[in-house]
């Protein structure tokens, strides 16, 4: 708990600066594109939340394989943690993405397959919540929480693939893959891995906060019931 | 063959109900758990049956020996008597017809479970515990709405089956005939609540 | 302010959204965390004395 | 373990009133649905595959909840569970039940309700097989789903709520079987993948239920 005590004012310090730093840089300093117009700014926002909700979702995975395996209490309370923010950052995604496409595809909601496994995502994290919520017992709800992340995980993956073999799709191709050469040429690029650093960083800050918030909870009930049984 | 518990903590919504429990069961014998409500004696037979790993030690016996019956008889009341027998039968690979007999259900057989009164869908439960020969009998309050002609019927098929090398732990409050050894649950409540493995102690 | 031409409102919306649910979920987990910490230092200081 | 099986289909069949409403919800949605969009058939024909995939769907979640919850109350689940038949093989026995309960009369059903929703002639095979291939996914993911929920309060909202998200990949594949079939194209793609999941799920997911039931016993 000291540990993340001391770590946490500069994670969020850091994380506030590059997300500020990159989103003021993607939107006041970038042309526009030619054929995008001034949309392409939305990228900034779009593809660093997405990135996050899809790794959000994996580090709850990473997370639930922790606590079954090895008992770690804490690891229970990050999966925990980590849910409502991933949600968040799934929303955004979702949203930025409906927006961005807006003026391309002419409606708000094309059923494009990336967009439409987003909201698949958004599911998984709304039903992953739910069970927490609907359990009382901790130790339960952490066991059974886990077994729903790690099937959810799999299904997830498979909606993924089987959205895309529904509909083929309108969605612009990678816009950033770091292994084939840069679609975006590098004035539009840099902003962008500064903004994807900036949500990173404010996603692990939200983490931390919230993971301290539950292992205060945690700490509460165990005090509560020592009092309750003395 | 014996059911050896040593240093056995078990626990229920989290919060430690039993600390330092150390016995051993000679074959041929009955252990009757004695102690108030909420005392833990449920919760003890549940971490015995396996049903909820201890919070710490641990319970020496023999794989697939215990068979548990609980505060519900888990009678079907869809299926008559005769089917709800054959299925415990089927499940355990075991003829159910010698069982009816001992808790004389043989006048209902082809009665549907529903119709039947607690004391008789008690007996149906507790003849299930013949079926299978299983040693070790867990037992949470067997007498539970029996009359006084179920109670002798239920010691005789108790005392065979001591006899025959047979286990028994009861949790109940009325005496039933065969009082072996006697454990009281009151001074093992447990005095310190901090445990390093339950969920919420972790965090103090 | 950069010229967003014809796209201008999407644009902004999108950032406001964006910044309305980021802010929302960063004031969410910041309130759950100081009412957390109060109820716990209450209880705390109620079972030491 | 074939105890568990027979003893559940005797009792589904004898208490009658989870059969017949799986079937009876499924014409209901067959039926409703060209009320709500309208008379002109060939909109029907378009939608058929698609309401009758997500008829059975439905039908099989309602009657997921039953699978582990009446056990659960009178307390067999637990006498069950302390029993030789092992966790995973009891939650195997209880989807191939629901399955038979459900899933089997839903395929037999749907070419009869592809009638009303004027399916194409050649929909119908195709209907019937890629059904058959995905209900036993349904029941399946169905059970991990009710092993999830067994112990909770309001469980069922909460089991639609996670298992919808979970019934999506066999949704469309379902459904894209039947749309390929009648348009004429190659249906098997999407059908290996339906028999993929089902068969995915009929290997690994009662681990998964029993490991959740274990826990809900606690």
């Amino acid at each position: 708990m000291h540990l993340s005590g001391r770590f946490l004012p500069w994670v969020a310090a850091i994380a506030a600066i590059t997300l500020v730093a990159g989103l003021f840089w993607g939107f006041f300093l970038t042309p526009d594109d030619y054929r995008q117009g001034s949309t392409v700014k939305i990228i900034y926002l779009h593809v660093p939340t997405a990135l996050m909700a899809i790794n959000g979702w994996f580090m709850m995975l990473v997370a639930s394989l922790i606590w079954l395996i090895r008992r770690h209490h804490v690891s229970a309370l990050v999966a925990k943690a980590a849910a409502p923010v991933g949600m968040t950052m799934t929303l955004i995604a979702l949203a930025t993405g409906a927006i961005w496409g807006e003026p391309m595809w002419g409606t708000w909601w094309a059923w494009d397959p990336r967009l439409t496994s987003f909201l698949i995502l958004f599911l998984f994290y709304l039903g992953y919540q739910a069970l927490w919520h609907a359990i009382d017992d901790p130790d339960t709800a952490a066991d059974l929480t886990s077994v729903l992340c790690i099937v959810g995980s799999v299904f997830a993956l498979l909606s993924r693939y089987a959205v895309l073999f529904w509909n083929q799709g309108l969605h612009q191709g990678a816009s950033l893959s770091l292994d084939s050469q840069q679609h975006v040429d590098n004035v539009f690029w840099v902003p962008l891995v500064i903004c994807m650093c900036g949500f990173g960083l404010a996603f692990l800050a939200l983490v931390l906060v919230r993971t301290r918030t539950e292992i205060r909870s945690r700490r509460l009930q165990a005090l509560l019931l020592r009092e309750r049984m003395a | 063959m014996e059911l050896s518990v040593t240093d056995l903590a078990c626990q229920r919504g989290g919060a430690l109900v039993l600390q330092n429990l150390n016995f051993v069961i000679p074959s041929g014998r009955a252990l009757i758990l004695r102690g108030r409500n909420g005392a833990g004696k449920t919760t003890l037979l549940r971490t015995l049956a396996g049903l909820q790993p201890p919070s710490c030690g641990h319970i020496k016996v023999p794989p697939d020996s215990i068979i548990y019956s609980s505060h519900s008889d888990g009678v079907k009341d869809m299926l008559t008597v005769a089917e709800n027998l054959m299925f415990w039968g089927n499940v355990f690979q075991k003829p159910y017809a010698n069982a009816a007999r001992q808790m004389n259900l043989d006048g209902l057989l082809s009665r549907p479970a529903h119709s039947l009164s607690a004391g008789q869908k008690r007996r149906l439960g507790l003849a299930r515990l013949c079926i299978s020969d299983r040693p070790i009998w867990l037992l949470d309050e067997p007498t539970i709405s029996l009359d006084a002609a179920s109670v002798a019927l239920f010691e005789i098929m108790l005392r065979l089956h001591l006899q025959n090398g047979g286990m028994a732990i009861i949790a109940t409050h009325v005496d039933c005939g065969v009082d072996d050894m006697i454990l009281d649950l009151g001074p093992f409540r447990p005095v310190k609540q901090l445990l390093p493995d339950g969920f919420d102690e972790a965090f103090l | 302010m950069p010229d967003l031409g014809k796209y201008a409102d999407a644009v902004l919306a999108a950032y406001g959204i964006s910044l309305c649910l980021l802010a929302a979920v960063i004031a969410l987990s910041w309130i759950q965390s100081t009412r957390m910490r109060r109820r716990l230092e209450e209880v705390e200081g109620r079972s030491s004395e | 373990m074939i105890a568990v099986l027979t003893r559940d289909l005797k009792l589904a069949i004898r208490s009658g009133g989870g059969f017949g409403l799986g079937l009876a919800f499924f014409l209901l949605i067959a039926v409703l649905t060209p009320l709500a969009v309208g008379a002109q058939s060939d909109l029907h024909a378009r939608m058929a595959p698609g309401i009758l995939w997500l008829g059975a769907l439905l039908s099989c979640l309602l009657s997921l909840d039953r699978i582990f919850a009446l056990d659960y109350e009178d307390g067999s689940l637990e006498l069950l569970a302390t029993s030789p038949v092992p966790m995973e093989g009891l939650v195997a026995m209880k989807s191939l039940a629901h399955w038979i309960v459900t899933g089997l009369p839903l395929t037999l059903l749907a070419p009869v309700l592809g009638i009303i929703l004027a399916l194409p002639a050649e929909g119908y095979f195709w209907l019937v097989v890629s059904l058959a291939l995905g209900t036993p996914a349904l029941s399946l993911i169905g059970a991990f789903g009710a092993a999830l929920t067994v112990g909770l309060k309001r469980g069922g909202l909460l089991l639609s709520l996670l298992v919808l998200p979970l019934y999506v990949p066999t949704l469309i594949f379902g459904a894209e079987a039947v749309r390929a079939g009648t348009s004429g194209q190659p249906a098997t793609t999407a059908l290996m993948f339906l028999a993929a999941i089902s068969a995915g799920s009929a290997a690994l997911l009662p681990f998964a239920s029993a490991y959740a039931l274990r826990i809900n016993l606690r």
